[in-house]
């Protein structure tokens, strides 16, 4: 038996719940080049700013056991480009966009909101939260669920209504369900969650740190267990509100545990560096475990983890 | 999905081989054979299917052959756990590659007198590329340099493939005494060279780049920046390049390179944001549309 | 040249900077099948507690990348038969006891560092506080950072002034150099880092928690790049602190990783499990990359990283 | 460090068999191979060197061979990620292993009849303890079931080692259909057993037990807990065994066991904390000192 793929970030469809995370996919034409663009539930795209960003000095990365640290510093060529020569393409793909926008302060989010409301085609709009906030003494904009909550609220009053607002998340917070419930007040439609960890690494050489900004974030298969976590706090404490979940996504299987822990939809991020195939593989891994499982629609999947042990899933 | 660009695949090892400092592994890979051009790398995956080591190791294309349908040859020496780990494949094991990646040589559209330099492993992908300018009737000299003798690669080939060879070590253990940059001008001026290409560590690439300025040539450098893809999705390989337009760029030494023209790579400013490159901090965009994007290269 | 590998945390002064992590070296007993004891910097303890204790529910541990979610819930006899048994017996075989103490209350805490200073042979006092606070409503203490002082000041005063008394710390708190900081003017002498990270698993075949407690603790090299960012951050904040620092150690590079971030001592953990003869394996890299460098004393690369580029370190 | 104890070994693998669905590897390990008592077992690190798998995968040892100086053989089914890189093994390569561990089977003193009941791979340290009963002069009978006829492991030298051999399996495609639990009955009044011996599931070892009380025989049980360490240090590996005293303690199935005495194990609780072990949530100790701590087994 097939299953039905299907689920809903709030207002819109996906064909299945198997998606790529901001940043790692490039502009979907360099991913193009080993998985099918239409057939992902869909694709985020890199974080989009209101001007070009050239993004860190390197050494940009370093490797860590089943992860990695990247400080990329967000380069790109900022929304103009994004609108007149990715959006397009994605769309000419049959892509099913889901556009990331960063941004210092909530009028430059809330510009770029307004910006891809009026261009059509969007299916969700992803607000990367952990961007400096220069007004708050650089501190990221998930570090103050009040500031969270003011970009949140100016990006959905700038959004057309059909389009589901999505804020993301970082794991290390000081209060990761008081920030969630924060931007859930602020009318988010839902929660993306997780962003890269805080991390670093020493280069045992030069006993120098192996990024060039020190600081990194950390994500990959490592972060799985927290990320997971994380997920499974949000759906606890808000259990109507749709979650993307991520961090570290292998396998089909990882999918089945993000979704049973809480999300809607799961992103495939650093995996597709190491695989740029996975996922397409991802995709026919999981189709194959919930056939296998009888399960009829794989929306009945989300929270499992959270029923009383016995409740019966599928078959 | 595209039939030019690369492809993945589970690779059949065919033969592991030591030459000198080197291991040299021949995989059979007829579709990345068939799309290779000289100067394309391949991102290997190491460690095996749970490995710890999550991102697959970039190594030059060193030699395509028929066989097998097509089979596709890297050379590289130990250097962390992941080199050490490919040391120890056999044949018949499987390997997990990626292939052909970057953007390769240019050859000339003329039949026109070309010096290749190479330091250390980056002699690798001049042999395909020496093939490749001898097929277009181009008249190929190799200068070879490595810190000791066990370094220089491929020095038996070298001689059957270029009309001469000169070999460069730092220890003075084979051939020249110093760095390929020494005895470059005069082999630019015994050869007559039109033109310089070059694969190496960034500082070579500067002193060749500015070693062919002086005899105002034009190098294409294939630059060696760590990447985390090699597939163009992550931006971690960036170097700052100058653009047709002047503006600099930080552009993918994975997708927009590894191969640039020489005077185009700000070898200065490598591991830097050059304040007046596009999208730098306190850069502005211009009124007269200077700095809309473009693709760097 | 052989290296002078001796290094001091507050008045005790350490063979050499390699000790067990606590919890992950049993009694010492089991450990010294594959490990000279006396040949370690310092032997940890298992969390001692003034009662036996029976822990949690299996399973209690489930493999995760390159990590290990644990939930083991400080199984344990009891300070008596640590009195009685297990410290005599790491004396006897010329161990360096790091006793680590656990407790409800810091009463409690404050009793145990007692009884452990009466005892004598105890070099360091670490307190575990990542230990659930009755009085917080089950919150740890590192939760909430005038408790964790709390309990630190009641330590530090019933625990003989030769001993150090150090803290040890959870990375996933609302802000570690604040915790950090209100351990060190509660007079910890130094700080131990990090703990375990919060994280979840779920069994792809049963879909519930892969772990009985449903939580566990992240531990293993998964973690490093979080762990080495944390001891950085508590290094700059608090430059003469001595840190024990620790988290997914493997090799004799993560040491000096750990030591360039501003450790004074490195603890393995986790990869004692993987490899009983961890520790000695990782001395031996230890010794021979110092030598090998040239590096007169270890105790000169503590917090290395910190230095401006070019500063030269060893010969 | 001390003589008798475990060690650890990177160790030549010597042969990878297939035998039905098991895979049998035999590595040369002479100073395990020395140490060995029956029921004890090896923790395999698996994937290699930089492998994202960090724990060890428990074994029991199933053979134990004077050749090459001593080798010893296990048995496994593929399970998940880290058999199924064990059956990749090919001879030559090296495993690094850690044993014997673990607490061994209590051989009798005087020569008795014992059964030896075994489930899947549960039967495989059936084998080595059969022959030490031989050597004791006991007469051993085995019981050995699975869920189908090639899961039934060692079924040819069942006939060898033992006096009968009797097998079962789930779906009736080989010897009796059912539970190990069921003939069991019979064979002990059959063979007039003094002692049961079983290895298997905690459900099957439950029901063994069970089966042996009614006749008032003494068992000895192997319990398979998953272990992060399989040497004693982590606690991940407990099971609530009633002591001498009386009192249930948390014991660790990788040093207190595996094999514990059926009746001491509580069966019912596995997996829980029983109210009243030893330092249980509640728990107060005892003025009489009942509840002091000592190894429980
Ligand atoms: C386009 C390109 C082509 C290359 N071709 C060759 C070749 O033909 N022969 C050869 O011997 N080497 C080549 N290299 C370098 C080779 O990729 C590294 O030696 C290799 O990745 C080291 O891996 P490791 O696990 O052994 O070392 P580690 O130091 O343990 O690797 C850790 C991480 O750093 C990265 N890294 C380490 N050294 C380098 C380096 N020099 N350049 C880029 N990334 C690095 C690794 O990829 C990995 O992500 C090439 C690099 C690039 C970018
Ligand atoms: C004392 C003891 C002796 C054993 N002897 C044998 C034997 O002789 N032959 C045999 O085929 N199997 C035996 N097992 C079970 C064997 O250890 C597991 O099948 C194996 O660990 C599975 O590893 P995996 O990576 O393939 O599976 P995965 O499910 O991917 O493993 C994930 C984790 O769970 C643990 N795990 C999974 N299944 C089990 C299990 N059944 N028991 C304990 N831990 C488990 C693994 O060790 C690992 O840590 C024994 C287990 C124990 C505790
Ligand atoms: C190189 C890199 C670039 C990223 N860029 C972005 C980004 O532009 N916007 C964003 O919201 N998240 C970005 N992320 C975070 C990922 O989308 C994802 O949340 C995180 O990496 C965890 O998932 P993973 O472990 O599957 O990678 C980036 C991550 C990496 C590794
Ligand atoms: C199974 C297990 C048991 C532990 N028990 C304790 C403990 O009793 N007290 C304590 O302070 N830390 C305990 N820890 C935490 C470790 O001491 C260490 O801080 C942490 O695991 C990070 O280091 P690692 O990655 O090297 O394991 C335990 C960790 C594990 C995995
Ligand atoms: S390595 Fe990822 S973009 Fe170049
Ligand atoms: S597996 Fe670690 S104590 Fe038993």
């Amino acid at each position: 038996m097939s299953s039905d793929l299907r689920i809903r970030l709030g207002r819109v469809e996906l064909g299945n719940p198997i998606m790529t995370a901001a940043g790692c996919a490039g502009t979907g034409r360099e991913l193009a080049r080993f998985v099918d663009i239409a057939q992902m539930g869909a694709i985020a795209t890199k974080s989009v700013m209101l001007e070009p960003r050239a993004g860190r000095p390197s050494p940009r990365m370093a490797e860590t056991p089943s992860g990695m640290l990247s400080s990329i510093g967000l380069q790109g060529p900022g929304i103009d480009v994004f609108l007149e020569r990715d959006l397009p393409w994605l769309l000419s793909r049959g892509g099913t966009p889901v556009v990331s926008i960063a941004g210092g302060s909530a009028p430059e989010y809330a510009e770029l909101a307004r910006r891809l409301s009026e261009a059509g085609g969007v299916a969700v709009v992803e607000i990367n939260l952990s961007c400096p906030n220069p007004a708050d003494q650089g501190r990221d904009f998930t570090d103050d669920p009040a500031e969270a909550a003011r970009v949140v609220h100016a990006v959905r009053s700038h959004t057309h209504s059909d389009i589901p607002v999505f804020a993301k998340l970082a794991p290390d917070v000081a209060d990761l369900v008081g920030l969630a419930s924060a931007c859930v007040e602020a009318r988010a439609d839902g929660l993306s969650m997780v962003n890269t960890i805080r991390g670093m690494a020493i280069d045992p050489a030069t006993l120098r740190p192996a990024v060039a900004g020190g600081l990194g974030g950390l994500s990959g298969p490592a972060i799985r267990p927290i990320a997971v976590n994380c997920v499974y706090r949000a759906r606890a404490a808000l259990p109507d509100v749709p979650i993307i979940g991520m961090g570290g996504v292998r396998t089909g299987a990882d999918v089945l545990e993000f979704m049973a822990a809480g999300a809607t939809a799961v992103a495939v991020g650093t995996v597709n560096f190491a695989d740029p195939s996975a996922c397409a593989r991802i995709l026919r891994e999981f189709e194959e475990s919930v056939a296998g499982r009888g399960v009829a629609r794989v929306s009945e999947l989300v929270g499992a983890a959270h029923r009383p042990t016995g409740a019966s899933l599928g078959g | 999905m595209s039939d030019s660009g690369p492809v993945q695949m589970r690779s059949p090892v065919l033969t592991v081989r030591r030459v000198d400092a080197y291991h040299a592994i021949t995989v059979v890979a007829p579709n990345i054979a068939e799309r290779f051009r000289s100067g394309q790398f391949l991102a290997v995956a190491v460690g095996g299917e749970h490995s710890g080591m999550l991102l697959r190791r970039p190594f030059a294309i060193h030699d395509v052959k028929p066989d097998y349908g097509g089979t596709v040859e890297f050379l590289f020496s130990v250097a962390g756990a992941g080199t050490s780990w490919l040391a120890e494949r056999r044949s018949r094991d499987l390997l997990d590659i990626v292939g052909p990646l970057g953007r390769p040589f240019p050859l000339p559209r003329d039949p026109v007198n070309c010096v290749l330099v190479g330091g250390g492993s980056g002699c690798a992908p001049l042999f395909p590329l020496a093939q490749a300018l001898r097929r277009r009737g181009c008249r190929v000299d190799l200068v070879l340099g490595a810190a000791t003798a066990d370094r220089v690669c491929g020095s038996i080939t070298a001689r059957r493939v270029a009309e001469t060879a000169t070999f460069v070590t730092e220890d003075g253990s084979f051939g020249v005494r110093g760095r390929v940059s020494d005895p470059l001008g005069r082999v630019i001026e015994e050869t007559r060279s039109d033109v310089v290409y070059a694969c190496g560590p960034m500082p070579m690439l500067r002193a060749v780049t500015a070693m062919a300025d002086r005899y105002e040539l034009p190098t294409q450098v294939s630059v060696e920046e760590s990447m985390a893809c090699g597939t163009g999705i992550c931006m971690s390989c960036v170097v700052p390049i100058v653009g047709d337009d002047g503006i600099t760029r930080m552009a993918r030494a994975c997708v927009d390179g590894p191969v640039f023209r020489g005077e185009r790579v700000r070898f200065d400013d490598v591991g830097t944001i050059p304040f007046d490159a596009l999208g730098a901090p306190g850069w502005k965009a211009q009124p007269d549309g200077r700095g809309a994007d473009r693709e760097a290269g």
